[in-house]
């Protein structure tokens, strides 16, 4: 019964997810695109939820729907005027894109379909936060100060990028 | 410095004789009168000229005086001089129909309102001023109320503008009423 | 991960609460449309241009991109907040290492001015832009 | 409206449940009423006045918004100019259902001391909008306000649902004789 | 630097000093004068300066009143009004009828037939009081006279009703 | 649509009721040249801090203001034309709803111009009298200024504690004249009515009480750190700003001037009390901000009291008010021009009279918001949206004067 | 003027006043006793829910609680915050409206029900009608995980009680602020989109220095898990002492008014309302908005308001631990405490301009929680 | 329980969206969001795959670190856009491409 109430929700969850993806790459008004891609990001949190990474699924809200969204949101505000390009975002080159992005899918389950999976299940790992701070500052020392100085430098470069000279274009 | 030595400055100044200028020094408020043609000038020295240092302009009215002959409108303006304390009224005159008078904005920048008020009201042109637009009115107001023979019109955008006959004079017949104190 | 209904089931709960309130509301509030009701307010007055023309300052981008770069930060630092106390020394100053490095981010936003919501330069320029006065007066000329 | 009307026309008019609901609705509407922050001259000192500490408008209910879109009754406090009363019907048309005007003060009763020589005063706010109750006075007492407040929750509780908010609506129409004080002026 | 610390200190002084003030508020006595109080009929009249509702009141300027029995019809209070809400039409008294006085011994040699004070119009300016002679129009008390109709707001003080003039015969048509 | 009828006649009414009024689009910027991250924004005529129906046009680009324009004449209630019809006695109502906050500084600059133009002067009693109620009068639309302006910024409570304070002194006004807001108390000759028996004494009490209280709003507000930041250094106006644009009054005295008419032109006898004009020692930032011209008025109000203190010891026991109020007013052709330093700034008449005639030829006044809100674009620009309200709520303004 | 209606009114409005009294005294006595009920339920759900819907029935009882708590906060709030402005004023606040003005809420409730729903022309629906659905939904889902207590035997009174307690705080407030930018972004207004992005610029701002005095949190702690933070405070000198707010003296005294600084922010109190700044933007964000919807955004502001409290009083003040033992009672009073306490600043204090605020964020808060950061690590990892 | 592949499925179809994206949308801003999609099912089988193979947390710190590049990229790909929009005035990416031309 449960199983089968979360299984329901999980597809259902799926569905939003594309169907949000699917209209933020078809869909004529940009700042709708935006707030679609929310969900599809929310939606992709609760997949981590179904994955046991209750802590990537926290982050991933946190820095998808709070920080990443927040950027692009501005992005679309302020780099469109609607009264000369309506926010519409005409799309070019829809058949080949179709073409290719459908040969990519076709490729992608053609290899995931190859390959036997079996019933490998590591089954629910628990509470993940504390190991994953363990292995952040174990294993994977190296990657996390790159990471910082990652950040640093793109802060400090995107910063650099977006800063007027003297009183700008006006 | 008194009236009547400013007067005399100015007048000097401008190079006016006696009957290209009319003055006051006596009246409750000292005044002088000069031609429209040389307002800019002397509103230029009164400001400019460290003895009479008339730092602020305090008022501009028109006043319409059609019955005058010729009929003109007069415009006034207040001075003062807050560093010297001192008073005077300059007045000019200016013809009733298109009638246009320099813009003392250049020299008293608070003039910018006041003649716009000034031709909102009475229709005096100012030239070269940098705003000239209906202040107080709307912008498509038909004439200048202030004018003593302006007509009333009928309706502005369909809202009635003449006063109608109001309740007291329309209600006919009627009984007592009002009894008792504060009934 | 069944503990994670919860959010769910109030999310859902949220959004029928809402939908459910607006149809009781819609089957009993009254309706009378009309043409001048539905103009945007902007205080009496007769709206010109669409508000969705409006630009933000690009400084409010910078501050995005800030926040960002912190969020993500945080998010890093958590793992390392709840362990670091068992990891010994090595660990905490790998951590503050990260913060540190953050922090220098943070200063040199702050040291080239962009923190300013205003730069003053911009608006001391403004200030001294003469001759208001001259600018347009289009619109409703006399 | 759909659901009040369609149950209107099957349970009757008088129908008890009807009324009694009639009777809580219009006792929500009467006790919060939120006028719109909206002064237009002297009268508008003497509205803030009402607000504030001593009168204290509050006490019966009304949180004064900004917005047409949250406001119940719009008090028109002040003189209304020509100028102004295109904004003024705009700003009352933006108002959503049910809404209510009381007009303060002899400039928007009737235009006051202005109406004689006041080319740019408008005659009385009723002529652009329909007002619901007059509140006399120059300016009138903050008491008088919260009196003509109180008249207006009378005249909202006479209401029923049914009504259509517009045809509830006052209007100085013929069914408004015979004039208040002039007993039986016909005569 | 120090202007940061400074200015830190100073922010967080100045708000915890408004603080303090705003939470002595929370328990002075409140001043509302409760006016609609139908419930406390004592909390209506609540003067902050304890000025007795009396002697307030004494001068108070609101809705006017006409002691009509005294008014001589003189149109002093008309010609008065800077606003003209006062509207005044006399008839000649009779010559034979008997001598009628005001309170005050003034003879009154007229019939006001018609005395509307249009109280939607009038400023509250007291100016008509002043010039009468026989103190007879005045200013009472009275502000709640508010109504759901402008015509609430007319007031018709007449001796008598207007002696009906006689239909003009060609008024019709003109 | 049934036909709208007079309730008193029947005779059929003007209602505009379904009709769409053609609308009034007056900008002063055109949408065409605005640049590229400009918009145009109106403030007004409804907005809850414009003070009334002023409205200002913006041109914005993002919070910024980069140009500001304001728009008067939404309250054109026509003074003029009225003053041009209606007998000197007759006018004085109207004034009174010039500056509908310090409606007894209004009529008292119409007397005295009436009366400089008559050639009569008052008695002490009526002097001290008017000096006492112009003094509250100032107190009470500091009040008011002070109180709105804290609204403005956001701060609630002290705009509550300003109107209580000045409630009282509406209190001694209706005692003493009967009206609470428009007094037309000041005659030409003198005034409408005496003191009252007892008013001194609650007059005192009142003064007594005020200043305790004032300095706690002070405390709430004017020392906040908050207000201070957002008014410090907004909305300056330089000293030769103010004098090329003559301001008057508090705004005036903000930008640093030392100037007030009590003192340099006095009228009413103020020669002869103690009392400092108030001039902005801007502790704060430039001198000339917001925060100078607002305190200003706070530490005028203090002057205020001490003036009103001196007039209650000073005032003549005995005299008649109406002793000089000539029967009919008819002067002789001629104009005058007088000015007094309402609570506004210097409010000034100027009055142009036929030979008695009973009504004036033209009235006009020089009202000390109109100028103020003349100088209003040149300090707007390059301050932010909020900054707009600030400045508008510290110059101070009351559309009645402005428009008139 | 009293007419017949008014006394019929009069009549019936001492009986009614005891409806929110009588609710007010069921909701806190069932808070009180909420240990017991929640065993009664449980075992109730056990014997005659089918195993297989067990838990989703006990989420959806709980859920139903909070949503009737939630629901009736902002009548209870509202009240209360006109009843404080109004004695901080010297006035008396709603009066007729049932005893003091206790039904005043409820009018205000069932007339916007009653009123006409606009929405401006070319306004943007769609985001127009979901703003109000998020924002309280955002509400509501961060009720969700807030823990009320603890049974006997160790079990934790929550809807939901995740083991990333806190991080699911801070990632969900940010919807509260993506809505009000919805609600901007889509009423075609000016004024409302101004709101919609001083909101954002606002969420932008607040959102770190509160991630990091939860840093400071869990650094002390060791655990993200709300529960376990609470835990880490029971005891101490008077059953006080060792909340946190009181350890490491006085660094968590300064993060803890930093922590409720934020709070104030991201819920949009003053002295940070200015997405609705009245006296600037008229509405702000909701200038377009009337009837229901416009009703929808006070509940979750009020919802918001109680939240931030709530997750102060568990990070700092120890939530329903305290001198009496434990007792989710203590807890709510603890956090509509700290909302009066909003409601008090809002009441005292001025409006900042938007970039004062985020200077304040930028320059004092963020700074200072970063210092905090630091010097709380490095002395836990000393000792 | 959810089987591995149907979350590989469903990152594959996110994935050819966002290259669907990628490649038709003109809009810069929209490119990347399809960009973010593309992280985003990237990050989705990396987890799986954590989850689904044995003691293998490490997907899942990997997974943390794309979400770091993907806000790092969009923090910067962003930035660019901007200064091309203030540039050009636009964030049509084919006119840019001209515009280099
Ligand atoms: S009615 Fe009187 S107080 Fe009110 S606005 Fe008109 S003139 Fe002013
Ligand atoms: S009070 Fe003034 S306005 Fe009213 S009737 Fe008397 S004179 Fe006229
Ligand atoms: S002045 Fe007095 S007596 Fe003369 S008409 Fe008027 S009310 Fe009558």
């Amino acid at each position: 019964m449960e199983s089968m109430a979360s299984a329901a929700i999980f597809y259902g969850v799926a569905v939003l997810v594309l169907g949000s993806a699917l209209y933020v790459v078809v869909g004529k008004n940009l700042v709708h695109s935006a707030f679609a891609l929310v969900a599809a990001f929310f939606g992709v949190a609760v997949f981590y939820v179904y994955l046991g990474a209750d802590f990537l699924a926290g982050a991933q809200v946190l820095i998808y729907v709070g920080g990443i969204l927040t950027l692009l949101l501005f992005g679309v505000m302020l780099t469109n005027r609607i009264y000369n390009l309506n926010l519409r975002s005409g799309a070019i080159q829809v058949v080949p894109g179709a073409l290719s992005a459908g040969l990519v899918f076709a490729l992608l389950v053609w290899i995931i379909q190859s390959v036997d999976w079996g019933a490998m299940d590591a089954g629910d790992p628990g509470p993940t936060s504390e190991s994953i701070g363990r292995l952040l500052v174990g294993d994977y020392l190296l990657p996390f100060e790159i990471a910082s100085v990652l950040l640093l430098i793109a802060l400090m470069g995107a910063a650099m990028l977006v800063r007027r000279r003297g009183s700008g274009s006006s | 410095m008194n009236a009547a030595s400013i007067i005399e400055r100015l007048a000097a100044h401008l190079g006016l004789d006696e009957d290209s200028f009319e003055s006051d020094a006596e009246a409750k408020d000292p005044w002088v009168r000069i031609p429209g043609d040389r307002l800019l000038a002397a509103a230029e020295f009164l400001k400019g000229d460290p003895e009479l240092d008339f730092d602020t302009l305090h008022c501009v009215s028109g006043v319409d005086w059609p019955g005058d002959d010729p009929p003109a409108i007069e415009v006034v303006y207040h001075l003062t001089s807050l560093g010297r304390k001192h008073w005077i009224v300059l007045k000019t005159r200016v013809g009733r129909q298109g009638g246009s008078l320099p813009t003392v904005e250049t020299v008293w920048k608070t003039a910018n309102w006041h003649e716009r008020e000034t031709y909102d009201l009475f229709g005096v042109r100012f030239e070269g001023h940098s705003d000239h637009r209906r202040i107080l009115l709307p912008a498509d107001w038909p004439g200048h109320p202030l004018l003593r023979d302006w007509e009333w019109p009928e309706t502005w955008h369909k809202i009635p503008v003449k006063a109608g006959r109001q309740m007291t004079e329309r209600a006919e017949g009627g009984q007592m009423t009002g009894v008792g104190p504060f009934d | 991960m069944g503990e994670y209904l919860g959010p769910l089931v109030a999310i859902a709960v949220g959004v029928l609460f809402v939908a459910v309130t607006l149809l009781v509301s819609s089957l009993v509030r009254p309706s009378l449309p009309l043409a001048s009701k539905s103009q945007p307010y902007e205080c009496g007055e007769n709206p010109v241009g669409s508000p969705w023309g409006v630009q933000f300052n690009i400084r409010f981008y910078v501050f995005a991109l800030v926040f960002l770069i912190f969020d993500v930060e945080a998010v890093m630092l958590l793992p390392w907040a709840l362990a670091y106390l068992d990891l010994g020394a090595g660990a905490l100053v790998a951590g503050l290492i990260f913060i540190g490095m953050l922090v220098l981010g943070l200063a040199d936003v702050w040291v080239k001015g962009d923190l300013e919501w205003v730069r003053e330069e911009e608006r001391r320029a403004l200030k001294a832009r003469p001759g208001a006065e001259t600018s347009s007066a289009s619109g409703a000329a006399a | 409206m759909d659901l009040i009307g369609a149950l209107g026309k099957g349970l009757g008019k008088d129908n008890v449940a009807l009324t009694t609901v009639s009777a809580i609705v219009n006792w929500a509407r009467l006790s919060a009423l939120w006028p719109m922050t909206f002064g237009l001259a002297c009268c508008a000192i003497e509205m803030m006045a009402t607000g504030a500490s001593r009168f204290d408008w509050d006490r019966l209910g009304l949180i004064p918004r900004a917005t047409p879109r949250q406001s119940d009754c719009m008090i028109v406090a002040g003189t209304v100019t020509h100028k102004m009363a295109i904004r003024i019907k705009t700003l009352y048309d933006q108002m959503p259902e049910p809404k209510y005007v009381i007009s303060m003060g002899s400039c928007a009763n009737n235009g006051g001391p202005y109406w004689q020589y006041g080319y740019h005063v408008v005659k009385g706010v009723d002529q652009i909008i329909p007002v619901d109750v007059y509140v006399p006075g120059c300016p009138p007492r903050p008491e008088a306000l919260l009196y003509g407040i109180m008249a207006l929750q009378d005249r909202i509780r006479e209401k029923s649902l049914l009504d259509d908010p517009r045809e509830g609506r006052p209007r100085p129409a013929a069914a408004d004789q015979p004039a208040g004080r002039m007993v039986e002026m016909a005569g | 630097m120090k202007r940061y610390f400074v200015d830190l200190w100073e922010s967080v002084s100045t708000v915890l000093i408004g603080m303090g003030v705003t939470f002595r508020h929370l328990f002075t006595r409140s001043v509302t004068q409760q006016y609609t109080a139908d419930e406390l009929p004592e909390e209506r009249w609540r003067s902050p300066l304890d000025i007795p509702k009396e002697s307030l009141m004494e001068r108070s300027r609101m809705k006017l009143h006409v002691k009509i029995e005294d008014c001589i019809g003189c149109k002093q209070c008309e010609r008065a009004c800077p606003v003209d809400c006062i509207h005044i039409e006399n008839e000649k008294r009779a010559r034979d009828a008997p001598p009628i006085f005001a309170a005050d011994g003034t003879a009154i040699k007229q019939t006001v037939v018609q005395f509307d004070i249009d109280m939607s119009l009038c400023c509250y300016c007291q100016l008509c009081v002043f010039p009468c002679p026989t103190d007879c129009i005045l200013m009472t008390p009275n502000y709640e006279f508010g109504g759901k109709t402008k015509g609430d707001l007319l007031y018709r003080y007449a001796k008598e009703p207007r002696t009906p003039p006689e239909p003009p015969a060609e008024a019709a048509s003109a | 649509m049934a036909e709208h009828r007079s309730p008193v006649d029947g005779a059929p009414l003007v209602t505009l009721y379904d009709e769409e009024l053609p609308p009034d689009n007056s900008y002063a910027f055109s949408p065409e040249e605005l640049e590229e991250d400009e918009m145009i924004l109106n403030m007004g005529p409804q907005h809850p801090s414009t003070h009334g129906v002023l409205r200002v046009e913006l041109k914005t680009d993002g919070e910024i203001v980069k140009d500001a324009r304001p728009h008067i004449g939404y309250l054109h209630r026509n003074f003029e034309k009225h003053a041009e019809n209606i007998d000197y006695q007759g006018v004085i109502p109207f004034t009174d709803r010039m500056d509908y906050v310090g409606s007894m500084g209004n009529s008292l600059a119409y007397a005295l111009t009436v009366e400089k133009l008559l050639g009569i002067g008052v008695g002490e009693r009526v002097a001290g009298i008017r000096v006492i109620t112009a003094e509250l009068q100032r107190i009470a639309s500091h009040l008011l200024a002070m109180g709105t302006y804290g609204m403005d910024i956001g701060a609630f409570t002290p705009f509550l504690l300003c109107f209580q304070q000045r409630e009282r002194i509406l209190d001694l006004f209706e005692w003493l004249c009967g009206a609470r807001l428009l007094y037309n108390y000041n005659w030409v000759g003198g005034v409408s009515h005496d003191l009252p028996e007892g008013w001194t004494d609650k007059c005192r009490r009142f003064l007594d009480e005020f200043v305790p209280v004032l300095d706690e709003v002070d405390k709430l507000l004017s020392h906040n750190k908050i207000f201070i930041r957002r008014t410090a250094d907004i909305g300056i106006i330089t000293p030769e700003m103010a004098k090329d644009y003559a301001l008057s009054g508090p705004n005036l005295r903000g930008s640093g001037i030392d100037w007030d008419l009590r003192r340099d032109d006095p009228y009413l006898g103020y020669e002869n009390y103690d009392f400092d004009v108030v001039v902005a020692t801007s502790p704060h930032g430039p001198v000339g901000s917001c925060w100078d011209r607002y305190f200003v008025r706070v530490r005028e109000m203090y002057e205020s009291v001490k003036i009103v203190r001196q007039a209650l010891d000073r005032l003549p026991a005995e005299g008649d008010v109406h002793e000089n109020v000539p029967r009919f007013v008819r002067p002789l052709a001629g104009e005058a021009y007088c000015r007094s330093e309402a609570p506004r700034g210097e409010l000034a008449f100027y009055i142009v009279a036929e030979n008695k005639k009973p009504i004036p030829y033209r009235v006009k006044g020089r009202s000390p918001c109109f100028v103020a809100m003349g100088l209003f674009h040149e300090i707007t620009r390059g301050e932010m949206i909020a900054d707009i309200i600030a400045i508008i709520g510290s110059l101070d303004i009351v559309l009645g004067e402005i428009d008139r | 003027m009293i007419t017949r209606f008014r006394q019929i009114e009069m009549r019936l409005m001492g009986p009614l006043t005891m409806i929110p009294i009588v609710l007010c005294l069921v909701v806190l006595g069932t808070i009180a006793a909420l240990p017991v009920v929640a065993t009664i339920l449980s075992e109730l759900v056990a014997d005659f829910v089918p195993a297989g819907l067990q838990r989703l029935t006990i989420v959806v009882l709980g859920t139903a609680g909070f949503v009737g708590i939630l629901a009736l906060n902002p009548i209870y709030s509202i009240w209360l915050e006109r009843k404080v402005a109004a004695h901080v004023q010297d006035r008396l606040g709603p009066m007729r409206v049932g005893w003091h003005g206790l039904l005043q809420s409820f009018a205000d409730g069932v007339k916007l029900l009653f009123k006409e729903d606009l929405v401006p022309r070319d306004a943007d629906r769609v985001l127009f009608g979901a703003a109000p659905m998020l924002a309280v939904a955002s509400a509501f889902a961060a009720f969700a995980i807030v823990p009320w207590g603890v049974r006997e035997d160790g079990t934790v009174l929550a809807v939901a009680n995740l083991n990333i307690g806190v991080l699911y705080f801070i990632a969900i407030t940010s919807l509260g602020a993506l809505a009000v930018l919805m609600a901007g972004w889509g009423s075609n207004n000016k004024y409302a989109l101004y709101g919609g992005m001083r909101a954002a610029a606002q969420m932008v701002s607040y959102e770190i220095p509160t991630a990091i005095l939860v840093l400071v949190v869990v650094a002390q702690v060791g655990s993200l898990s709300i529960p376990d933070i609470v835990a880490a405070q029971a005891g101490g000198i008077l059953g006080v002492g060792d909340w946190l707010i009181f350890q490491l003296f006085p660094l968590n005294l300064i993060a803890f008014v930093l922590f409720f600084i934020c709070g104030l922010a991201e819920t949009n109190r003053t002295p940070f309302d200015i997405p609705e700044a009245e006296s600037e933007l008229v509405a702000g964000f909701h200038t377009e908005y009337s009837g229901m919807r416009f009703a929808f955004f006070f509940l979750a502001e009020y919802g918001n308001m109680l939240l931030v409290s709530m997750l102060a009083a568990l990070l700092f003040l120890g939530g329903w631990v305290g001198p009496f033992g434990s007792n989710p009672l203590l807890f709510f009073v603890k956090g509509f405490g700290l909302v009066v306490v909003q409601m008090w600043l809002r009441w005292t204090l001025p409006r900042l301009r938007v970039d004062q605020l985020m200077g304040i964020c930028w320059k004092y808060v963020i700074p200072i929680s970063f210092f905090l950061l630091v010097v709380t690590t490095v002395i836990k990892g000393l000792l | 329980m959810i089987p591995l592949e149907h979350y590989l499925y469903i990152s594959a179809a996110l994935f050819s969206l966002g290259v669907f994206g990628v490649l038709t949308r003109r809009n810069a801003v929209n490119v990347l969001m399809s960009i973010e999609l593309i992280f985003n099912s990237a990050n989705i089988n990396l987890v799986a795959f954590s989850r689904f193979v044995e003691g293998a947390l490490g997907g899942q710190v990997f997974a943390l670190l794309v979400i770091v590049i993907a806000a790092c990229e969009a923090a910067v790909a962003l930035a660019i856009v901007m200064s091309l929009y203030r540039v050009v005035k636009h964030v049509n990416l084919d006119d840019a491409a001209e515009l280099k031309g």
